[in-house]
């Protein structure tokens, strides 16, 4: 017996695409991208199991895998950020190798395995689905496996229970109030005032668009430090003061002045775009 | 078969006085002492009572006591006892208490620097003392192989503290050097006999998985296996029985010691103090002589007529490589040691002579060595003691300013070379006949070591008794009461095994006979039987 | 087409799963490889509950899924205190062995 | 009567015992106590003796079983003791030396201070002897024999403290174990071949034993017989022995214990009649070491090391009458017991002169001493005379029967034999003349000791003296007391057996040869030694004298083929043990060690390689169930 040519269609395609949702998950550098594409490959996975008849988990897939851990996946990489743990590098010597070899091993016997088991002849699921999917699973869980069933249950409170106490953080003393936190931070010497706004002199002010300083290098502190490390500013400076140049030499040809006057009105343009960059700032 | 488990009792003893000993509070250490020599004499006498509810000539194994312990794998709680057992037992018994007078002082040295309120270090050294006594009896009585190999393998762990923690602090070196060479002679003594413990179990398994197959019940239990084998239910295959004896009799050959497998003996003997080199030479490796007459010679006939002559090459090696080199010894201790080694070279060639003569007096020269290494070792610990050295060459003249313990030495000296009169001669000319009998020429190069031995005892006499007084022996004091009580005794006993040892072969001589009946070997008849001839006439 | 396919796939993926798990540093990235191979699995047994006619199979698959929920949420605290003491999130700086 | 036989032995030892155990309380009585208890034993021996007379024929021969010393299977061993008319000679002999030897001792011993012990010793080995020759089986015998060896190695070392002393006591005794052990070889031969070794049996089968076998006993309990009794070539041990005191030498190492060895061939006549290989060899033992002995003698200043000499060569004598078979046997004994009385008499005539002259030895330190010390004068000529074989004293009479039989032999060899007696008669002669002239005659060349005293000679105390007059009476007229119609002979005939032998020349002609010899011998030392003045320093001597002066070379040659080699040996084999036996433990050790070392860098702490190998394991695990199913 076998299955109708459309499941096998479905099948070829969309296991391309697990496939290389999988490679994309230990392959790409940053958490982020590998969670996505494990989302792709579970969302896949879904697909089949719905396929073979198992509607339920197929749900439950797309639901809490898809859902609900991987979700929870994304938060913690937010929460973790960037780490040098994300460059590819190796630095255990020989693990490369040794890693390929026990990979490559493994697959081709479990292949090799599963080619010589004989699984030729499948018995598809419509007896067992005939009452239903649900209802199938149902019977068979409160029923065979009901004690299993019962420590999953407990096994889910105590990781909740432990999951809590793990992450949990005794406060050993009163928070400190704003006022201490300020003279904290008068006694360190540290930035008092607020951090200055980004996107001074700026087309727009994004919050990945540094500000400048009067001679018009672009100011750190500005910018949120993780887009920094993360390579997301835009340093648009440059072209900026490029267009400043412009104008002026459009302002010069435009009303011919003399040569005294030219400074001083250099010097007002220097003052005028001095403010109007206060001004652009708020 | 009495219903008191009088044997257990003899092994529980001890134990019991090894707990209660430990358990004395630190400051209490002479009564720890006392209490501990106590318990050694109430399981001498429990061995006394043993020796006389034993009918020599009776059943083979007697007093004998048999539970289910490990019934999953046939393992059974049983003891019982024939005349060898009867009278190692007594041995054991007999010389602990010895052991601990001659070391009633040993631990003290640990007493200096107390690193904490409960440091005991007199307490231990007397319970592991105990411990080793009440391990050796059990291994003595026990007729379950694997029973047999658990103590066997047991005793390794407090003779290790005892000589890795209590050594003699008479080397040649600087303290922290004394303590590397201790650990090392400790760690070397439980490695090797570590490995021969391991090899024997696989052996013990092997055996194991034959009973299993052929009786189709496992056993370790050495009658009811003698009992299958002569029901003949029990065929084990050649190579089998080959190499399962071979596993038990090397780890019997490390533990006896056998050449080459000796070299863990000196530093052993030469680093632990005088009391517990006697412990080691004197009472544990007896048990790999009993267990060769007891293990392989019943369990494995044919495999040991098998391995005799190379057992029997090595032996006599043993006896001459060993008297040779404890003439080239420079440290008393370690020359001890090497001659121990050629005399359990005499025991093994005696018990693989597979003749009466030589088996019995294998049996015999297991209590004489005992007694007389005891002796000799003993009087020369308290020697070394008093120098606080173990070169020979740091002696000299003794006998002028100690005569006591200079007679006392001379004594033991004559005994370890066997002088008539004194009980090793005895048992050394029982093996010797009873090899010459069937290996004419082994028994007579054996007879060269009677030579040696007379050379390295006297040789050593001579440099540390006579002659001038050396510096730093001038002040040397004389035996005391306490080293007297130790050094009499044995002296006497040694007298007495010697002149009339009737009563000790009474028990000896039904066992050997049960052996070599064990292992098809008849004595060699004379070629003309002339007593025969005389009582005919 | 026979569903032995899907049994392929499922050990192609779950090799994929080992080998990120081998090769990947940021304990967040190997615990997603983890739960690759678990959805592996999941997928073997979805496949062989069709291949014999009957629903053990979900049921265990949906046994390791509630294993996993499980699974993830302890691990993902455990990788966040982690991150806490350490301020990494490499699974080698887990090591404390000398060499 | 015969349960006392166990009370001849018990007597000594309790003696030892009491002395040895006793403590210093014992040393104001202890001496007498030994003594008396010597005495005690030698009185018995006389009751004994009486008795014994008293019966005749085989009746004569008394047992006794005390008790079963060793008895395992086909081995027994019992302490049971026979008393024949060859015992009870040597008994008598040795309790009554052995007790004028103690109460002259008592005398000599005075100032030392550990006299007590001294005589515990003594009747240690009084003890001993008498079990050597009481015994009835070789192992008993064996014990006796040890014992006694352990007796003379206390008393050569009794001054311990003199290293030389220490030294030649362990030289003694492990030359006599090299004999001691051919001795136990043999028992065990017999064992093997009789299944006994009691004497009954053993004689009474030796005859139905193979020619070889017998030949193998007879030699090695020969070997025995020559560490025992220092003869070539386990004879180096004897001279140093002089070590001990005096009153030692005289009674182990010229009366009694030396003698032992002719006991045990005498005491083993049956098997050596059975093996005439054997018996040939012993005479040629017997016939060199007369030789020996008596060159080695003639060489030596040292008076003791000179009187060590003639007993070397004495027991010569009578070891080849001994290997004479029948017709020498009961002269050999007889040369024996008149030996005994006038070489301790010498003995102690030496000792009574050393103690005269503040323990000097050297004979060129002597001279003209016969006004100072007249009973020791007489009782030592005396004895010279006896030794020499004057006519009509005791030595005549032992010696001139041996030099007969050994005419008598036979054939070439009996010729050889025979001369070699002959000569060494003269020898002895020679040297005895010598002993005589250079301590008793000439001037006195006297020069003071190491601490600068001058020597006042003066004759010793009684008990000192007493017992030599006894045994100067004793070496007079044993021997002619003994050829009285032939008594001895009858009396020792049940025994050893006698057959006269036929000599090729008449009796009258050996006898006449014999007294020619002598003459020359005495007449030679006199032109040396009495004519001319004696010099006061040896002269160097001709290369035989040298090579005497040094027993020969004897030691020097143990040294160089025994001790050296040995040295080397022990010294190699110390370092193979350590560096190759040991070496190769450690080694295992070690690579071990070095093995574990590698493989604990899988171990580094990385969960990735862990990974790594975990799924390695599940791949292995998983291709071996796939072979499983494969197969």
């Amino acid at each position: 017996m076998s299955t109708s040519t459309g499941e096998a269609i479905q099948f070829w395609i969309l296991a391309v695409v697990a496939v290389l949702g999988a490679i994309g998950t230990v392959s790409m550098k940053k958490a982020v991208h590998s969670a996505l594409s494990l989302a792709g490959t579970m969302i896949v996975l879904a697909v089949f199991y719905l396929a073979q008849g198992a509607y339920f988990l197929g749900v439950v897939q797309i639901v809490v895998y898809t859902g609900a851990i991987m979700m929870l996946f994304l938060f913690v990489v937010m929460l973790v950020g960037i780490t040098a743990a994300d460059s590819l590098k190796e630095t255990i010597k020989g693990q490369r190798w040794a890693a390929a070899l026990c990979g490559l091993g493994f697959g081709i016997l479990l292949i090799a395995g599963l080619a010589n088991a004989s699984l030729h002849s499948f018995a598809g699921l419509g007896a067992a689905n005939s009452g239903g999917n649900v209802e199938g699973l149902a019977r068979l869980i409160f029923t065979t496996y009901v004690w299993a069933f019962e420590l999953t249950g407990a096994l889910l409170i105590t990781a909740a229970v432990g999951a809590m106490v793990l992450t949990h953080r005794e406060r050993t003393q009163r928070a400190a109030t704003q006022r201490e936190l300020s003279e904290q931070r008068v006694r360190e010497g540290a930035q008092v005032t607020p951090l200055p706004a980004p996107g001074v002199y700026a087309r727009h002010n994004a919050v990945d668009i540094p500000g400048l300083l009067p001679d018009g290098t672009a100011s750190e502190l500005t910018v949120n430090p993780t887009l920094r490390a993360r390579g997301q500013i835009r340093d648009v400076s440059g072209e900026r003061l490029a267009q400043l140049a412009e104008l002026e030499q459009r302002s010069e040809n435009w009303l011919e002045r003399d040569e005294h006057e030219r400074d001083g009105g250099h010097r007002a343009n220097g003052v005028n775009s001095a403010n109007g960059s206060n001004g652009g700032g708020q | 078969m009495s219903s008191f488990p009088l044997l257990t009792v003899t092994a529980v003893v001890p134990a019991v006085g090894a707990i209660a000993t430990a358990a004395v509070p630190a400051a209490r250490r002479t009564a720890a002492k006392w209490l501990a020599l106590a318990f050694s004499l109430a399981t001498l006498v429990l061995a006394g009572v043993i020796a006389a509810r034993f009918t020599p000539g009776g059943a083979r194994y007697q007093l004998s006591e048999s539970h289910a312990w490990i019934a999953d794998f046939g393992v059974r709680y049983e003891l019982g006892v024939d005349g060898i057992a009867v009278v190692l037992i007594g041995l054991t018994a007999l010389l602990v208490p010895f052991v601990m007078l001659a070391g009633w002082h040993d631990a003290d040295v640990l007493e200096e620097h107390r690193p904490n309120r409960n440091w005991r270090p007199t307490q231990g050294f007397f319970a592991l003392i105990l411990l080793v006594e009440a391990m050796v009896v059990i291994a003595f009585e026990s007729t379950d192989v694997f029973l047999f190999y658990i103590f066997f393998e047991a005793m390794l762990i407090p003779m290790y503290f005892l000589i890795g923690g209590f050594g003699d602090r008479a080397g040649a070196h600087s303290e922290d050097e004394q303590a590397k060479q201790r650990s090392y002679a400790a760690v070397k003594f439980l490695l090797y006999n570590l490995l021969g413990g391991l090899i024997m179990l696989a052996a013990v398994i092997g055996l194991y998985v034959v009973t299993a197959h052929q009786l189709g019940h496992g056993t370790f239990s050495l009658p009811q296996i003698l009992q299958a084998r002569a029901a003949g239910q029990l065929h084990m295959s050649t190579t089998a029985e080959r190499w399962i004896f071979l596993g038990f009799f090397f780890a019997f050959a490390v533990k006896a010691p056998l050449w080459p497998l000796h070299t863990w003996l000196p530093n052993a003997m030469g680093e632990a103090t005088a009391p517990v080199a006697v412990l080691i030479t004197a009472v544990v490796d007896k048990v790999g002589t009993f267990a060769m007459l007891r293990y392989c010679l019943q369990l494995f006939p044919n495999a040991s007529n098998w391995a005799t002559p190379v057992i029997l090459v090595l032996s006599l090696i043993s006896i001459v490589y060993g008297a040779l080199l404890a003439v080239g010894q420079r440290d008393i201790k370690r020359l001890v040691a090497y001659a121990s080694i050629s005399h359990f070279g005499f025991i093994i060639l005696g018990i693989f002579a597979m003749t009466s003569q030589g088996q019995s007096g294998a049996a015999l020269y297991m209590v004489n060595h005992g007694v007389s290494t005891a002796a000799w070792l003993l009087v020369a610990g308290f020697l070394i003691s008093r120098r606080g050295s173990r070169l020979i060459t740091d002696f000299g003249g003794v006998q002028k300013v100690a005569p006591l313990l200079a007679g006392t030495f001379l004594v033991g000296s004559l005994a370890i070379l066997s002088l008539p009169g004194l009980g090793p001669f005895v048992s050394e000319f029982l093996v010797l006949v009873g090899t010459f009998t069937r290996y004419p020429v082994l028994g007579v190069i054996a007879t060269f070591a009677i030579v040696l031995a007379a050379l390295y005892v006297l040789v050593l006499y001579q440099r540390t008794m006579t002659g001038p007084v050396k510096a730093g022996i001038e002040s040397m004091k004389d035996l005391r009461l306490r080293e007297l009580v130790v050094a009499g005794p044995l002296i006497a006993l040694l007298i007495f095994l010697g002149v009339y040892p009737k009563p000790v072969t009474n028990y000896i001589n039904p066992a050997v006979k049960d052996t070599l009946s064990d292992v098809h070997k008849t004595d060699p008849a004379p070629q003309i039987n002339a007593v025969a001839k005389e009582t005919a006439k | 087409m026979n569903p032995v396919n899907y049994l392929y796939l499922a050990a192609l993926l779950f090799t994929i799963g080992g080998a990120g798990v081998m090769i990947r540093r940021n304990a967040i990235i190997v615990f997603m490889c983890v739960e690759l191979m678990l959805n592996a699995c999941n997928l073997a047994f979805v496949t062989f509950a069709r291949l014999h006619g009957n629903l053990d199979g979900q049921i265990f698959a949906f046994f390791t899924m509630v294993v996993a929920a499980a699974e993830v949420v302890v691990g993902l605290a455990i990788i966040v205190t982690f991150f806490r003491s350490r301020h990494s999130a490499s699974v080698d700086d887990a090591s404390l062995m000398k060499l | 009567m015969d349960h006392l036989i166990g009370a001849l032995v018990g007597a000594p030892l309790l003696g030892a015992g009491i002395l040895l155990t006793g403590g210093r309380r014992l040393d104001r009585t202890g001496h007498w106590i030994g003594c008396l208890l010597s005495a005690a034993s030698f009185v018995i021996g006389a009751l004994l003796f009486a008795d014994m007379l008293g019966k005749s024929g085989s009746a004569r021969t008394m047992t006794s079983h005390l008790f079963s010393w060793v008895p395992v299977a086909g081995f027994q061993a019992n302490v049971s003791f026979q008393l024949d008319q060859l015992s009870m000679t040597f008994v008598l002999l040795i309790t009554g030396v052995g007790t004028l030897i103690h109460i002259y001792s008592v005398g000599y011993m005075e100032q030392d201070e550990n006299r007590r012990r001294f005589f515990g010793y003594l009747n240690l080995f009084l003890a001993a002897m008498l079990l050597l020759v009481l015994a009835d089986n070789y192992l008993l015998l064996y014990m006796g024999w040890e014992g006694v060896g352990l007796a003379s190695y206390l008393l050569i070392g009794f001054w311990q403290h003199k290293p030389s002393a220490a030294t030649a006591a362990k030289k003694a005794f492990i030359v006599n174990r090299v004999g001691d052990m051919g001795l136990s070889i043999a028992i065990m031969v017999m064992f093997a071949t009789f299944g006994s070794f009691s004497f009954g049996p053993v004689f009474s089968h030796a005859t139905s034993a193979s020619q070889a076998k017998l030949t193998v006993i007879g030699l090695l309990l020969l070997l025995g017989a020559c560490g025992k009794s220092a003869q070539v070539p386990l004879q180096s041990w004897l001279g140093d022995a002089m070590e001990g005191p005096t009153p030692v030498s005289a009674l182990i190492h010229a009366a009694t214990m030396v003698t032992a060895g002719v006991y045990l061939i005498t005491r083993s006549s049956a098997i050596f009649n059975a093996a005439p290989a054997a018996q040939l060899a012993v005479t040629v033992v017997g016939a060199v070491t007369l030789l020996f002995g008596a060159i080695v003698g003639c060489a030596k200043d040292d008076i003791k090391k000179a009187l060590a000499g003639s007993t070397m060569s004495q027991i010569g004598y009578m070891i080849l009458a001994a290997g004479l078979g029948p017709i020498g046997y009961v002269f050999a004994i007889m040369h024996l017991i008149t030996h005994g009385f006038f070489k301790a008499g010498l003995f102690l005539g030496a000792g009574s002169v050393m103690h005269g002259m503040n323990d000097e030895v050297d004979m060129r330190k002597f001279g003209g001493l016969r006004k100072f010390m007249p009973v020791t004068y007489v009782t030592f000529g005396l004895a010279y005379l006896a030794i020499i074989g004057f006519p009509g004293l005791s030595g005549y009479w032992s010696k001139d029967k041996i030099i007969e039989a050994a005419f008598a032999k036979g054939g070439t060899d009996g010729w050889i034999l025979g001369g070699v007696a002959l000569l060494g008669a003269g020898i002895t002669a020679f040297y005895m003349t010598r002993v005589m002239l250079m301590t008793f005659f000439g001037e006195k060349r006297w020069v003071p000791d190491a601490d600068g005293h001058e020597p006042h000679p003066h004759e010793a105390p009684r008990t000192m003296t007493i017992p030599m007059i006894i045994l100067a009476f004793g070496s007079v007229f044993a021997g002619g007391l003994f050829s009285l119609n032939s008594s001895f002979l009858h009396w020792l005939e049940p025994v050893t057996g006698h057959t006269e032998g036929h000599s090729p020349v008449s009796t009258v002609l050996i006898q006449a040869a014999t007294l020619v010899v002598l003459a020359l011998g005495l007449g030679l030392a006199w032109v040396q030694y009495g004519r001319q003045a004696v010099p006061a320093v040896a002269p160097r001597g001709s290369l035989l004298t040298r090579a005497a002066r040094r027993d020969l070379l004897q030691d020097d040659f143990n040294h160089v083929a025994l001790v050296k080699p040995g040295e080397y040996l022990t010294r190699g084999l110390v370092y193979l043990d350590h560096s190759v036996v040991d070496g190769v433990v450690n080694g295992t050790a070690a690579s071990v060690g070095g093995l574990s070392g590698r493989m604990r860098r899988l171990q580094n702490g990385y969960v990735r390689s862990y990974a790594v190998s975990m799924l390695g394991g599940t791949a292995v695990l998983v291709a071996a169930t796939l072979l499983m199913r494969g197969v």
